[in-house]
């Protein structure tokens, strides 16, 4: 099923809100208001964006490293993103977390994760849950081209397949791992040729181009569904940005390789989309809705200035449920 | 109470099937799935896995956060170092770095320690490696009732557990009660009671230790066994008063010493200056001496601690004040 | 290139070398002499025999938990084998190893190992220093299917390829790990269909015949000699025995499976195929070969009564090297 | 000799270029290649690898059996969970387990320790864990030249070495010699001589001890501060000779204290009859807080002891006896 209007509207503003999100994070953590690090999803919105779209909002997810977007696709709060962020008691995580370890298991969004292929397997476990509870739930894991190359995709694939669990596994392929390019560390050119030895299967995608990420996702989300198994869905896409966005991060990646894919920007490529399509979308509704953004942004950054520190003695709380 | 006698891998595994048929969320996760569990509680409920430690484990992580209580057994202990990172980095870290929001009630169960001639790689006792991690709890059950009444807490307990059961045990016969029980986690237990020299002692060296004591007392020495069947929680206030009435303290471990449980209980001991000054003589680890477990049983036999060398420990402790 | 008649019969001697070297182990073990675990190649022979005569002595191989089988193809001593299965001072690993641990680096045969998956990685990094020395030197993983589903497979095969490493991975598929079987544990057919996913030949041969063993070998070998990097082969064979040879082990396979495998014993085979092709090999020969054999594991037999066992006190050599 | 101020990050890279001169056989693996090595070595011994801990782990195990002396980057020390199987069931059991006859020299680097805001799986001092086995070296320096020192040891020795190295001191300078000089592991150092209290501190926490120790000399207090420098082989004579000198022990560690390298060193000061008759109060650990790490700065830094914590330690030993 293609994308109503009004569901490409809503697609684009939560790119854009994501887009706008990390921009600000960014900032912030340049600034001194953010610690430790911060990985920015820049370039890749429309992977997150595609694929939560075609999930239920008690649909399941799991991120990695670089898990603002994944959150915000799955319909995280702002507020509470910023407040952890900025190491505050109304964070998500009350300030325990910060940038890689967001989560909010009220909405399905199981946690970004800072060990590369971390979550591959806890997802999957995630999956087995659904089929267990036999609500048709379905379990969607992110990870990057790095992460593929770790054990614990192989492991969790294959044991997936097995089982035929409702999982969807999405590898947004940036072509880089840190400073390590993709074809140093793997021969074969596509990670969905994979699925293949685990008789399931892999389907690539145009990364970047949100509405057929998302003509993808309803593909596999309906067989996972209907009980059928685990798919591998590999998102061609670029970060715009470097690994971190650490002042004076180098970047080995090669000048010609960056134009090329900031020229296929998902943001620009779906505004000329819609307004081709529908005709009435114009620049200027793109700019009213990018100023509502950057006020809920700039609302979530007063929210999270407003919220407390913990307590230094909160350090020994939730190292045990009761 | 009305007992019977069972062995002490029954024991385990009265625990396993109880707490499957009392609380329908639980499932269990190995590379074997015994026919037995599968008769009674189905394919879905009893998983064998493909020989993928890392991903069950994970697995195990993300049923629990979705409200199961999966139980995984790696069997040996040495299996589960390929399943690590999901220990250390997530298990024990998941609760926390998420700020509390949701729990992982999940039980990892291992065989450890040596005696069976199956060499470096199927021999260890690496208890003391999770014990600097914080998230994790640890039970080391010596008898079959403690076998049965800590694994049943573990399995109801909303944190990740790991249950660290004695190869050497296995056979071990002993009472267990018929009603339902569960033994709290962090609750030492005097297995003989003494009063010159208290003896620590961890698993199969809690019936070393025993056997030491009963040759003790020919000779005039009370000896009190403490068994602190959880190392996480460790139950400090007994071990400490024990100390505190008997002024001298043996260790029994068959892990090697170093940075062991035998190394932290020494440290909680004399780092407690009323105890420290109770303390008639220096604490003495008796262990495993610190090598990889070797084939050939002499040489393996001579690896590990027992009563003999307790016996020598105590003397010592005896002897020096 | 086809195997000669000579070399036909040196594959027969070596499999029944092995067949004979393990019964013996398996009656010592449960005579109380041997020690631990004992787990038996038997019915796998000409997958180790096949594989190891396209081997050059200085190519290096790597084990598993079922390892007699290629210490024998790569040209261990019987005698140190044994007297390390009984303990003893002489014994591969002066008693240290057993069963699990069986290795002579003088002969390329890096080790038998007790975990699953253990040795795939160290392998790769014999293939590493081969593919340094620039000697165009082949280095061989031999691992269950059981192996195939742990991440260590995954991870080091995409390594090998990455990196174009002369490396033989020979995935023994039995059909069981242990008590659990491989449909239950793995959704695709072929664990060669996985070698695509890494941009590498994968080969499926029957594991039961040597010859075809032997001239697969040939080929995969001779493209990582060339540079060109890894194969995946793929043998499938089965094994007589239950998983191990504990008195007591149930065995949960079919009777029709294993009657269908047994029917078709690598032995027989070849020594039919000899018959036939060859016209001047008879029953007689066989049994005077097997004769032989037999005298040879009586000899290594005694060889391991008669070493000491260690002393006790040699627990303690050998923990660190000088 | 001459001497360069250099910094503790910058004598790790002079020790690994100047080895990797010296020696065709080393070669380096980690998930990111350095380019000015790669132009100085080349891709084949400066090795990119896919983030895939366990296999290259692994690969430099069976490369060092094969003839290379490999040295391998992990980075922070926590992604090597992922490879624990290659660590504990092959590299410390390798050499042993099959009777000596091969060597394994080989170097895994981490960096361990936190004060950066990067949160649980981020920041970890575990270097207790590996204490347990036998068969690795272990290193944890504390200053430049105790950094390039050591490392080039542990690259030049024939076992498996893991280098633990402090994420907060690679900025931090000291004088290193012009010329090649290595350190020998098993010795310990005294980084500051006294004679009211030792202290032995680990990693960072030796300058929290050598600014502690500056504060209470104002106060009349004598402060030794001792740094094993090595965890495997631990230097125990040096560090009971000081005990048995002063009579009071602290010991600062960056980790938590359970089971702790904090552990082992009150274990074997207090197990020794001599030292423990010399000590005049129970020693006392000054550790981190055993909780993961937090990732809001005023929580963590709360989790972490300093020097503030070590002047109470001292300021409770020397009360107490
Ligand atoms: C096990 C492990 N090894 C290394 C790292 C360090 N690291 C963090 S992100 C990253 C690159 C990940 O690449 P990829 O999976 O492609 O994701 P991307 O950053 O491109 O989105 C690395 C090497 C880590 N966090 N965990
Ligand atoms: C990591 C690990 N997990 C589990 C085991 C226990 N184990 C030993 S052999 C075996 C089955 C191996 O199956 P496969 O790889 O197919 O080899 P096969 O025995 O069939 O030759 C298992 C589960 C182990 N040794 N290591
Ligand atoms: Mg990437
Ligand atoms: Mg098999």
């Amino acid at each position: 099923m293609s994308a109503s209007p009004e569901l490409q509207r809503d697609m684009l503003r939560q790119m854009q809100t994501i887009r706008r999100f990390e921009e600000r994070a960014s900032d912030d953590y340049k600034g001194g208001d953010i610690y430790g690090v911060v990985h920015c999803y820049i370039g890749e919105e429309a992977s997150a964006v595609g694929i939560c779209a075609a999930l239920r909002p008690d649909d399941q997810i799991i991120s990695n490293h670089r898990g603002h977007g994944h959150c915000i696709a799955k319909g995280a709060d702002l507020n509470r993103m910023m407040a952890e962020l900025y190491g505050r008691v109304d964070g998500y995580c009350k300030g325990k977390g910060g940038s890689m370890h967001i989560a909010d298991f009220s909405i399905g969004m199981l946690g970004a994760n800072g060990i590369v292929g971390g979550g591959l397997s806890i997802l999957t476990g995630a999956g087995l849950a659904a089929q267990m509870a036999g609500n048709e739930g379905v379990a969607v894991c992110f990870f990057g081209d790095g992460a593929s190359n770790a054990g614990s995709f192989h492991e969790s694939l294959n044991i997936a397949a097995s089982w035929k669990l409702p999982v969807l596994y999405v590898c947004e392929h940036n072509s880089w791992a840190a400073d390590t390019a993709a074809k140093k560390t793997h021969a074969a050119e596509n990670m969905s040729d994979r699925a293949k030895g685990y008789g399931i299967p892999g389907i690539v995608v145009d990364g970047n181009d949100v509405l057929a990420v998302y003509e993808a996702a309803q593909e596999a989300v309906a067989r996972a569904r209907a009980g059928e198994g685990p798919t591998l869905l590999e998102c061609k896409t670029y970060r715009h940005r470097p690994h971190t966005e650490r002042p004076g991060a180098v970047d080995r990646r090669p000048e010609e390789e960056k134009a090329a894919w900031m020229a296929r920007d998902p943001i620009p490529m779906l505004v000329e989309h819609l307004k081709q399509q529908q005709g009435q979308f114009s620049d200027e509704e793109f700019t009213a809705m990018d100023d509502e953004i950057l006020a809920e942004i700039e609302a979530s950054v007063s929210y999270a200035k407003a919220s407390p520190f913990p307590a230094p003695e909160a350090a020994l709380d939730d190292v045990f449920a009761d | 109470m009305s007992m019977r006698e069972i062995s002490y891998g029954r024991a385990g595994m009265e625990a396993l099937v109880e707490e499957m048929r009392r609380d329908p969320t639980t499932l269990h996760l190995a590379t074997d799935a015994p026919p037995s569990l599968v008769e009674e509680f189905g394919e879905q409920r009893i998983r064998a896995t493909p020989i993928a430690e890392n991903a069950f484990s994970g697995i195990a992580i993300g049923a629990a956060g979705s409200g199961l209580r999966p139980i995984v057994n790696w069997s040996m202990v040495t299996f589960c170092f390929v399943a690590m990172d999901q220990i250390v980095n997530q298990a024990s870290k998941i609760h926390y770095m998420f700020g509390g929001q949701q729990t992982f009630p999940l039980v990892f169960r291992s065989s450890v320690g040596g005696g069976t001639s199956l060499a470096a790689q199927h021999s260890q006792s690496p208890y003391s490696m999770f014990m600097n991690l914080a998230g994790l709890k640890l039970i080391l059950p010596s008898t079959p009732y403690d076998m049965k009444g800590l694994l049943k807490s573990a399995i109801r307990d909303n944190n990740p557990v790991l249950s660290f059961e004695s190869t050497r045990l296995m056979g071990l016969k002993g009472e267990v009660p018929d009603e339902d029980y569960t033994i709290p986690l962090g609750v030492a237990d005097v297995k003989r009671e003494g009063k010159d020299v208290t003896v620590i002692a961890l698993a199969w060296l809690v019936h070393e230790a025993l056997a030491a004591a009963e040759e003790m007392e020919k000779e005039g020495v009370s000896v009190e066994v403490v068994d602190p069947r959880t190392l996480f929680p460790l139950d400090n206030d007994l071990m400490r008063a024990s100390v505190q009435k008997t002024g001298r303290l043996v260790i029994a471990d068959e892990a090697g010493p170093t940075a062991g449980a035998s190394a932290e209980i020494a440290a909680l001991v004399t780092e407690d200056p009323a105890t420290f000054k109770a303390l008639k003589a220096a604490p003495k680890r008796v262990c495993a001496l610190q090598v990889p477990i070797p084939y050939s049983p002499d040489m393996e036999n001579h690896v590990f601690p027992n009563r003999k060398r307790i016996i020598a420990g105590i003397r010592e402790v005896m002897e020096a004040g």
